[in-house]
C-alpha cells in the first residue's frame, strides 16, 4: 500500500469577480514508503499548489479542493482542520523554497526548531531546545548552541535551509515534501543541501516528494518522476526511463533545454517556444499544443487522456516522441 | 466743595448674618487669566476682578452704578482750583498684614507710583500714565505731592486740574496696598525677561490690601484663584467663607460647567445662550451698559471722507436698529452718542441718523462721492463685551454700506497681530470698528479719550475746533458748566464733526445659579463679591 | 546604538538652532507682537515708547538676536507676555497635563486599536471587519473638535455623566507633586483626587484617541493581513502549530512592527489633536497654551518655546520608536 | 522532428482558434501597471463609492448657482425679521433649511459650500503638491548636497506635527486671509510630497530603463522629465487624494481655533462648522450638523478613493 496516494486532486481558484482558474486538474500519483517522487514542471504548472493542497495549507478562502489525498488510511482532505494540524509536522514535514522568508525573522532559531517538538512530542521548552541543538548539529550547522539564540538574518542561505530541514525532520515524519528546496541557493550550496537531504532521507527511510523545475535535481534524487503541465500530469515514468527516453514532447523539450557537457559544442540549446501562458484549456485539447513541435490536428478539439505506458508509467499525448531504439 | 459719602450705611448690613445662611464656597467662572495682583501694574478686567476683592480704593462706586461713594476715604473734597484733593480716611481699617491704613500709607502709595523707577515698571503702569500723565521728572506729570495732614487726612496736590478726578480715584489700578508688605516683598522690582516682564513676590504671592477677601492662592495648573473671607473687613464682611475664581476661557464650556453645577456663576455668557439659560431657571444679570462700539472713520487716506456729507451718508447707510435686533446681546441699544446716557454730559437731543438708504445715496451724490471704495479694517481673534463677534458686525455693516453704493474692501487683522498697530499706529484704514468700556463716570473718559486730541486712528486731523471744545469742557471745574459743555460737545459731535459713527451700547452679562443671592452687576464690570451668599 | 542616538541628538540640535533662528527673525518681522499684546486699548503713545525701550526693541536686530541666543542657551526663554511668568514655568506646568491626556489617549488607541485591528483581520470580510472599517473611516473623517462637542453635549449636559471640562473638580485642592493629577493622587494618597482626575480624563482622552485609534486599527488590520500572507506563517502551519501559538508567537509580533512606527507618527498627530481637544474641554495643557499664545495675544516668547518643544518631543519620540523597533525587530538590532 | 514551421499541418481555422484561445488566457500578461490598476479599481466597490461621493460633490460645486435657491451672501429681510442673537429662524417657504446666524439662506450656503470647500481643499493640495514635487524632484534628480539640504529642510518641517505647523504658520502670517489658511494647510504637505517623490525617484534612478537611457546618452533633464518623474508620480497622486481629506479637516480645525478664514461671507463648510456651528450647537444644531456631515462625507469619499487607488497600485495585489 502506498504511503501517500493522491487521487484526482483538483484545485480551483475562484476570487470574487474573476473567472475560476483550475490550478491543479485531476492529478493522481502515489508515493511508496521510503520512495522519492519528483513533481516537475515550469513555474505555474501547479506543482506547488499540489503540495500545499496535500498539506492543507492553501488559504481557506478563494479555492476549492476536490479529490482524495490518502495518507496511509486517512483522507487528509476530509480531516477536521485541527486533526490535520496534529499530523502536519509530525507525520508530514515540509520544506519551502525561500529559506529566509520561510523563517520567522523576529524569533530565535532555537525556538523555531523547538516549538515543533513542544507541539508534537509534548516536550518542555528546555528539553526541546536541547534536542533542537542536536538536530541543528545533525543537519550540519556548526556551533549549534550559539545558533539557537541567533535570528534567521544572521545565518547564511544554506544554513537557513539546513535549519528548515531540521525543523521539517524534527519529529521524524514518514513523508517529507520539499518544494523547490534549492532554487534560492547558490549552486555550490544546492549540491550540499541535496546531498544532505538524500542522506537524511535514506537514513531515516522517510519518503520524499521533491517539487522542482530543475531536472538536474530530479536526476540525482528521484525514483519516480511526474511531469506536470498546466495543472495536469503529462508524463510519469521511472527516473531512468524518463531521462533516457522521454515520450512527451514537453518532457523532451525540458530535457533538451538543459545544457549538457556531452552535447555538440557548436550546437544551440533547445528552447520550448512561447511561454507557459500560451495555453489552451485542457477541455479544448492538449494545453501544450500551441507550443508543441509535434502538434497534429488531433491535438485540438477534445481532451487528451492520460494513458498507462508499457514501462509502468503514464503518458498524455496524441503524438508522442517516438521511442528510441536501444543502442 | 465736598461730596459727602457718609460711609456705607450700616443699616445695609442688617438681617442677613442672623439668618445663618452664610458660609460655603462660591465658585465664579471667569473668562481669562489675571496677570498679577499688584493693582498698579494691571489694566485689564480679569486681573482687576480678584484685585478688587482684596484691595480697596479711596473712592468707590455705589453697587450697580458708576456713581461715586466713599471707599477707604469716608469723604473727599476738592479745592476751587481743582488741584488739591483732601481725603478723610476711615478709622480702624487694617491691611491684611495687620498694619494700619492711615494717611501715611495712602501717601506712600501715591509716592510709590510717582517715583516708580525703570522703564520696565513704568511701561506697565498704563492707567497711571494715562491719568497722571507721567512720572517724577516728566514735564507732563500731573501729580505733585501727598501729605499726611494727620493720621486720617491725606492731602494730594496736583500740578494741574484734570477732569478725570475724582472718578479716576475709583480706578482699581489705584487701589491702596500695604506699604509694609510692598517693602517686604519688593513690589517695585519689575525686570525684563525676554519679551516680557517678571513681577515681584508681592504681585504674585503676597498681595496685601484691605479688601473683603484675603489671598488664598493661585493654582495655575487648574486655573483657580482662591480668596478667603477677611474676618476683619471694615465693611460688609463676606457672606461666603471662600471664593474661587475658576478660569474657563471658552464661553460654551463656562455655560456647561454652570449647568453641571460645578460653578455657581459665570461671566460673559455667549449672547446666544442667555435666553436658554434664563428659561432653564438661571439668573441672567445684565450689567448696565457702560460701553460703546463705534465705526471709526479715518479722514487721512481718502480725501472724500473729509467731507461731512460723506460721513453722514455712512451714518445714514447703517441699519443699526437691525444690527441691534439681530446681533445685539440682550439689552443692547442703538448708540447715538459716544457715551452711555448715565454719564455726565449725555445730551438727549443730538442729531440722530435713522437708517435711510435714499438719504445716504443723495448725500454721497451731493458730495460727488459716488463709487467710493473704502478699506474697512476689522479685528479677528478677539471678543470684547462691546464687540462679541467682530466678523459678524463687520459683515453686517459692510453689507449696509454696499447697499448705498460704497464699495467695501474688508481687511481682517488679528487683534494683537496687527489690528491695533495698523489702526492706531499707522492709520492704514478708512473705516474700522472698535469700542471702549468706560473706567469711571466721566465724559472725558469716553469722548475725551477718542476725540480730545489728534489721533492716528481718526486720521490725526487738525480738527482744532473739536479738540479745543473738548479740552475746554474737560478743564471745566464746575460740574454744572462741565455738564453743559459736554452736552454741547456731544451735539456737535453728532451734527458738525461726526469723526466716527456710534453703533451700540451692548451690556455684558453674568449668569448665576438660582441659589446665588446678592450679586449686583456693575456697569464697570467691577462686581464686589462680599455681598454674595449661597442659599440652599 | 550609541552612535545612532548621538547622531540623532546632533541632528536634533542642528534642527533646533535652525528652527529657532528662523522663528526669531520671522517673529521680529511681524506687525503687532509683544508691544501690542502687552498694551491694552488704553495705551498712550508714551507707554508704547517706554515699552519699546524696556524690551530693547529699539536696539539693532543682531543685538536682540544675540541676547535671545544667550538667554536660550542658559535656559531662559523669557517671560510670557500674557501672564508675566517665566516661559519655562508656564510650559512645565502645562506639559504634564498634555502628557497625561496624550498617554491616556495612546492607551485607549493602542489598547483598543490593536485587538480590534487584529480581530478585523482575523474575521476578514465578515460583519465585524466591515463594521470596523466603516467606523474607522468615519473616525478619520470626522472633525474631532466637532466630535468633542457632541460627546460633551450628550454626556455632560442632558445627563451629567461626565464633567464637562477641566482636569479636576474645582476646589478639590489636590496636592501637586508631579503635575500628573492622577498619579499625584496616588502618590499623596489623595485617592479621591486621583479618581476625580481620572473621571475628568475620560472624555478628552476618548476624543483625542479617535484618530490614532482609527489609524492603529487600520494599520494593524493591514499588517496582520500582510503577515498572514508571509511564508513563515505557512512554515508555522506546516509545523502543525496550534492556531493560538501561531497567532501569538508568529503573527502578532511581526504585525506589530509597522504598528509601532505608526504609534510614533501618531504622537505628532496627538500633539496637534491636543490643541483642539484641550480647547473643547478647557484642559490646561500645551494645546490650550498654544491657542492662548496665538489668539489670546501673540505671546511670542511662549510660542517660540513651544515650537521648539514640539520639535524636541517629536524627534525624541521618533528616536524612542526607532529604539523600540530595535527591541522588537532583531534585524535592526545588529546594525 | 519538425522545426519552426511545425504548425503547417494545422488547418487554418484551428490556427485562428488557437490564437483566439491564447489571447483570452494570456490576458493580464503585458498590460501596464496603471491600466491594470485602473481595471482593478473599477471592480472595487469601495473605489466606486468614493468616486461617486466625489462626483456628486463636484457636480454640486460646479453647478452651485443652478442648484442653490439663493445668493449665499445675501441677507433676506424675511429671515432677519425673526433673527435675534439667541434664535435663528428655521425652515420657511423659499428657505428649505432656514436662516444662518446672519439672515442668509442656509441651504444656499451649504450648496455653495461645496464649491468653496473644494476650492480650499484642491488649492491647498495642489500648492502642496506643486512645491513638494518641485523640491522632491530637485532633490531626487540632483542628489549630493542639494539633496541633503532639501531633506534637512523637510526634516525641520516634519518636526512639527501637521496641524501644529499650520497653526503656527497662521500665527506667523502677516495677514489673515483665506490664502493664509490655504497656504498654511498646503505648506504642511510640502515635505510629505517632497519625500515621497524623492524616494520614488531614487528608486527610479537605479532602475533599468533609466540606466539604459543614461547609457544611450539621453540628456539629464530629459531623463528626469521623461523617465523618472512620470513613473514616480503615481504614488504622489494617491497621496494627493488622501491629502485632500486632511486639508479640509485642517481648514475646519483652524476655523474652530479662530485662526481660519476671517471672511465669514465665504460659505465654506469648515468655516461654517468651526465658527457658527459650534456656537449655535444648542440653539440650532443643524448649523453644525449639516456642514459636519458634508465634511465627513467628502473626507470619506476622498479617503475611500485614495486608499483604493493605493491598494490597486500596490504590486502585491497584482494577482
Amino acid at each position: 500500500m502506498p504511503l501517500l496516494d493522491v487521487r484526482e486532486l483538483s484545485v480551483v481558484f475562484q476570487r470574487k469577480g474573476t473567472k475560476p482558474f483550475t490550478a491543479v486538474d485531476r492529478v493522481s500519483f502515489a508515493v511508496e514508503p521510503g520512495e522519492t517522487v519528483g513533481l516537475v514542471g515550469e513555474s505555474g504548472c501547479g506543482k506547488s499548489v499540489t503540495s500545499l493542497a496535500i498539506m492543507g495549507l492553501l488559504p481557506r478562502r478563494g479555492n476549492k479542493v476536490t479529490g482524495e489525498v490518502r495518507f496511509e488510511d486517512t483522507d487528509l482532505l476530509k480531516l477536521r482542520p485541527q486533526d490535520l494540524r496534529d499530523r502536519r509536522g509530525r507525520d508530514i514535514g515540509m520544506i519551502f523554497q525561500d529559506p529566509l522568508s520561510s523563517l520567522n525573522p523576529v524569533i530565535p532559531l532555537g525556538l523555531q526548531v523547538a516549538e515543533v517538538l513542544e507541539r508534537h512530542q509534548g516536550k518542555t521548552r528546555q528539553a526541546a531546545l536541547r534536542e533542537a541543538r542536536g538536530l541543528l548539529d545533525a543537519v550540519g550547522i556548526p556551533d549549534p548552541a550559539r545558533r539557537l539564540k541567533e535570528f534567521p538574518h544572521q545565518l547564511s542561505g544554506g544554513m537557513r535551509q539546513r535549519a528548515l530541514i531540521a525543523i521539517a525532520l524534527a519529529c521524524k515524519p514518514r513523508l517529507l515534501i520539499a518544494d523547490e528546496p534549492t532554487t534560492a541557493l547558490d549552486v555550490t550550496v544546492q549540491a550540499q543541501i541535496l546531498a544532505l537531504l538524500k542522506e537524511l532521507v535514506d537514513q531515516s527511510g522517510t519518503a520524499l516528494v521533491m517539487i522542482t523545475h530543475d531536472l538536474g535535481v530530479v536526476a540525482g534524487l528521484c525514483d519516480t518522476v511526474n511531469v506536470l503541465y498546466a495543472g495536469r500530469v503529462v508524463e510519469r515514468a521511472g527516473r531512468h526511463a524518463l531521462f533516457g527516453d522521454p515520450r512527451h514532447p514537453y518532457t523532451h523539450g525540458l530535457l533538451q533545454s538543459v545544457p549538457r557537457l556531452d552535447a555538440d559544442r557548436g550546437g544551440r540549446l533547445h528552447q520550448i517556444r512561447g511561454s507557459v501562458n500560451d495555453n489552451i484549456p485542457w477541455s479544448e485539447g492538449c494545453a501544450f499544443a500551441p507550443r508543441c513541435d509535434r502538434v497534429v490536428d488531433d491535438c485540438i478539439g477534445e481532451t487528451v487522456p492520460l494513458e498507462p505506458t508499457s514501462r509502468g508509467g503514464a503518458l498524455r499525448c496524441t503524438n508522442p516522441v517516438p521511442q528510441e531504439v536501444p543502442a | 466743595m465736598t461730596i459727602g459719602a457718609a460711609g456705607c450705611a450700616k443699616s445695609d448690613r442688617g438681617g442677613d448674618d442672623g439668618g445663618k445662611a452664610g458660609g460655603g464656597t462660591f465658585i465664579f467662572a471667569a473668562a481669562g487669566d489675571p496677570k498679577n495682583f499688584d493693582p498698579i501694574f494691571n489694566d485689564d478686567g480679569e486681573s482687576f476682578r480678584p484685585i478688587r476683592q482684596m484691595y480697596d480704593t479711596l473712592i468707590t462706586h455705589k453697587p450697580g452704578t458708576a456713581d461715586l461713594t466713599g471707599g477707604l476715604a469716608e469723604s473727599w473734597s476738592n479745592d476751587p482750583t481743582g488741584k488739591i484733593w483732601t481725603f478723610k480716611l476711615r478709622q480702624g481699617v487694617k491691611f491684611h498684614d495687620g498694619t494700619a491704613l492711615d494717611a501715611t500709607a495712602v501717601c506712600a502709595n501715591f509716592d510709590r507710583w510717582y517715583n516708580m523707577k525703570g522703564e520696565a515698571a513704568q511701561s506697565q503702569m498704563i492707567y497711571y500714565t494715562d491719568v497722571f500723565g507721567g512720572f517724577a521728572g516728566s514735564p507732563d506729570a500731573v501729580y505733585d505731592n501727598c501729605k499726611a495732614q494727620d493720621a486720617s487726612t491725606a492731602v494730594v496736590a496736583m500740578k494741574k486740574y484734570k477732569g478725570a478726578f475724582p472718578g479716576a480715584f475709583a480706578l482699581t489700578a489705584f487701589s491702596i496696598a500695604s506699604p509694609a508688605a510692598m517693602k517686604q516683598y519688593g513690589s517695585d522690582t519689575v525686570t525684563q525677561s525676554g519679551d516680557s516682564f517678571s513681577y515681584s513676590a508681592f504681585a504674585n504671592e503676597h498681595p496685601t490690601g484691605t479688601g473683603a477677601f484675603t489671598f488664598g492662592g493661585w493654582n495655575k495648573a487648574t486655573g483657580e484663584i482662591t480668596l478667603n473671607k477677611n474676618p476683619d473687613y471694615w465693611g460688609d464682611k463676606a457672606k461666603v467663607d471662600k471664593m474661587i475664581i475658576k478660569i474657563i476661557k471658552d464661553e460654551n464650556t463656562r455655560k456647561q460647567e454652570l449647568r453641571a453645577g460645578t460653578v455657581q456663576a459665570i461671566d460673559f455668557p455667549a449672547p446666544a445662550d442667555r435666553k436658554a439659560l434664563a428659561s432653564e431657571g438661571y439668573k441672567v444679570l445684565e450689567r448696565p451698559a457702560f460701553n460703546i462700539l463705534y465705526l471709526g472713520i479715518n479722514q487721512k487716506n481718502n480725501p472724500k471722507l473729509k467731507d461731512l456729507r460723506v460721513r453722514q451718508a455712512i451714518a445714514y447707510a447703517l441699519n443699526r436698529a437691525q444690527l441691534v435686533q439681530t446681533k445685539g446681546p440682550g439689552g443692547s441699544a442703538v448708540a447715538d452718542e459716544f457715551l452711555p446716557n448715565t454719564v455726565l454730559g449725555y445730551a438727549p437731543d443730538v442729531q440722530k441718523y435713522e437708517y435711510n438708504v435714499d438719504k445716504a445715496k443723495q448725500l454721497l451724490a451731493d458730495a460727488g462721492a459716488t463709487g467710493l471704495t473704502l478699506n474697512f479694517y476689522y479685528p479677528t481673534e478677539v471678543s470684547r463685551p462691546y464687540m462679541p463677534n467682530p466678523q459678524e458686525i463687520f459683515t453686517v455693516l459692510a453689507n449696509d454700506l454696499q447697499a448705498v453704493g460704497i464699495k467695501v474692501n474688508g481687511v481682517p487683522r488679528p487683534w494683537n497681530g496687527g489690528f491695533k498697530d495698523d489702526v492706531q499706529q499707522f492709520g492704514k484704514q478708512d473705516l474700522h470698528i472698535l469700542g471702549w468700556t468706560g473706567d469711571y463716570n466721566d465724559p472725558g473718559n469716553f469722548v475725551g479719550t477718542f476725540f480730545g486730541r489728534g489721533k492716528i486712528e481718526f486720521g490725526d486731523q487738525a480738527m482744532t475746533e473739536m479738540f479745543t471744545a473738548i479740552g475746554k469742557a474737560d478743564a471745566t471745574v464746575d460740574q454744572a458748566a462741565k455738564k453743559a459743555a459736554f452736552e454741547q460737545v456731544n451735539r456737535d459731535l453728532a451734527s458738525k464733526w461726526l469723526p466716527a459713527v456710534p453703533i451700540w451700547h451692548a451690556p455684558p452679562a453674568l449668569v448665576t445659579t438660582k441659589n446665588v443671592e446678592g450679586l449686583v452687576p456693575s456697569p464697570l464690570t467691577a462686581e464686589e463679591f462680599n455681598t454674595v451668599s449661597l442659599t440652599k | 546604538m550609541v552612535r545612532v542616538v548621538s547622531r540623532r541628538l546632533i541632528q536634533l540640535f542642528v534642527t533646533l538652532i535652525a528652527l529657532m533662528t528662523l522663528v526669531f527673525f520671522w517673529l521680529r518681522s511681524l506687525p503687532g507682537g509683544p508691544v501690542d499684546a502687552l498694551l491694552g486699548e488704553r495705551a498712550t503713545p508714551q507707554t508704547r515708547e517706554l515699552l519699546t525701550r524696556a524690551l530693547g526693541y529699539d536696539q539693532p536686530i543682531w543685538v536682540q538676536y544675540g541676547r535671545f541666543l544667550k538667554n536660550v542657551v542658559t535656559g531662559d526663554f523669557g517671560n510670557s507676555i500674557r501672564t508675566g511668568e517665566p516661559v519655562t514655568d508656564v510650559i512645565s506646568r502645562s506639559f504634564p497635563a498634555t502628557i497625561e491626556l496624550a498617554v491616556a489617549a495612546i492607551i485607549i488607541a493602542v489598547g483598543l486599536g490593536i485587538p480590534l485591528g487584529y480581530l478585523a483581520a482575523r474575521y476578514r470580510g465578515r460583519l465585524l471587519d466591515n463594521a470596523t472599517i466603516i467606523v474607522t473611516l468615519i473616525g478619520i473623517s470626522i472633525p474631532i473638535f466637532f466630535l468633542g462637542y457632541l460627546l460633551k453635549d450628550w454626556l455632560t449636559q442632558g445627563i451629567h455623566f461626565f464633567p464637562p471640562s477641566g482636569r479636576i473638580s474645582t476646589g478639590m485642592d489636590n496636592t501637586d507633586v508631579t503635575g500628573f493629577f492622577v498619579l499625584d493622587g496616588l502618590l499623596t494618597r489623595e485617592f479621591d483626587a486621583s479618581a476625580d482626575a481620572l473621571w475628568h480624563l475620560v472624555l478628552p482622552a476618548v476624543t483625542l484617541a479617535t484618530i490614532p485609534l482609527a489609524i492603529i486599527v487600520r494599520i494593524t488590520r493591514a499588517s496582520v493581513l500582510d503577515v498572514l500572507d508571509e511564508d513563515y506563517i505557512r512554515t508555522a502551519d506546516a509545523k502543525g502549530l496550534r492556531n493560538a501559538t501561531i497567532r501569538k508567537r508568529h503573527v502578532l509580533r511581526n504585525a506589530l512592527l509597522p504598528v509601532v512606527t505608526t504609534i510614533g507618527l501618531q504622537t505628532g498627530a496627538l500633539l496637534a489633536g491636543a490643541v483642539l481637544t484641550e480647547k473643547v474641554y478647557n484642559w490646561g495643557g500645551l494645546g490650550t497654551l498654544i491657542t492662548d499664545s496665538i489668539s489670546g495675544g501673540r505671546d511670542y516668547p511662549v510660542l517660540q518655546a513651544l515650537i521648539l518643544l514640539a520639535a524636541v518631543v517629536f524627534i525624541v519620540v521618533n528616536l524612542l520608536v526607532d529604539l523600540s523597533y530595535a527591541i522588537i525587530d532583531p534585524r535592526v538590532r545588529v546594525q | 522532428m519538425s522545426g519552426a514551421g511545425g504548425i503547417t499541418t494545422l488547418a487554418d481555422h484551428k490556427r485562428r482558434r488557437i490564437d483566439e484561445l491564447t489571447a483570452r488566457t494570456s490576458e493580464g500578461g503585458g498590460v501596464s501597471l496603471i491600466r491594470d490598476a485602473g481595471r482593478r479599481l473599477l471592480r472595487n466597490p469601495t473605489a466606486i463609492v468614493g468616486a461617486a461621493i466625489i462626483l456628486l460633490f463636484l457636480i454640486i460645486a460646479i453647478f452651485a448657482p443652478l442648484v442653490a435657491p439663493h445668493d449665499p451672501v445675501q441677507r433676506f429681510p424675511e429671515l432677519t425679521r425673526d433673527l435675534t442673537v439667541d434664535s435663528v429662524p428655521g425652515a420657511s417657504a423659499g428657505h428649505p433649511l432656514g436662516s444662518d446666524p446672519l439672515g442668509r439662506d442656509f441651504a444656499s450656503r451649504m450648496i455653495y459650500g461645496a464649491r468653496q470647500t473644494l476650492f480650499v481643499g484642491v488649492l491647498a493640495t495642489l500648492i502642496g503638491l506643486l512645491f513638494g514635487v518641485l523640491l522632491g524632484a530637485i532633490a531626487g534628480a540632483a542628489g549630493g548636497w542639494v539633496d541633503v539640504l532639501i531633506m534637512r529642510v523637510t526634516d525641520v518641517m516634519l518636526a512639527l506635527p501637521s496641524l501644529l505647523l499650520a497653526i503656527t504658520l497662521v500665527a506667523l502670517a502677516r495677514e489673515s486671509t483665506q490664502w493664509t489658511v490655504i497656504i498654511a494647510v498646503a505648506v504642511v504637505n510640502v515635505p510629505i510630497f517632497a519625500r515621497l517623490l524623492r524616494g520614488s525617484m531614487l528608486a527610479q534612478r537605479e532602475s533599468d530603463h533609466v540606466l539604459a537611457a543614461r547609457a544611450l546618452g539621453v540628456r539629464r533633464r530629459d531623463i528626469v522629465l521623461r523617465h523618472m518623474l512620470p513613473n514616480s508620480l503615481t504614488a504622489v497622486i494617491v497621496q494627493a487624494t488622501l491629502t485632500f481629506a486632511v486639508a479640509i479637516l485642517d481648514a475646519a480645525a483652524l476655523s474652530f481655533l479662530g485662526l481660519g478664514d476671517p471672511d465669514i461671507n465665504r460659505a465654506e463648510w469648515g468655516l461654517m462648522l468651526g465658527v457658527d456651528g459650534v456656537r449655535y450647537l444648542e440653539v440650532r444644531p443643524e448649523l453644525a450638523y449639516f456642514p459636519a456631515l458634508a465634511i465627513i462625507l467628502v473626507a470619506l469619499g476622498f479617503t475611500l478613493l485614495g486608499e483604493s487607488m493605493r491598494e490597486a497600485l500596490d504590486p502585491k495585489n497584482r494577482r
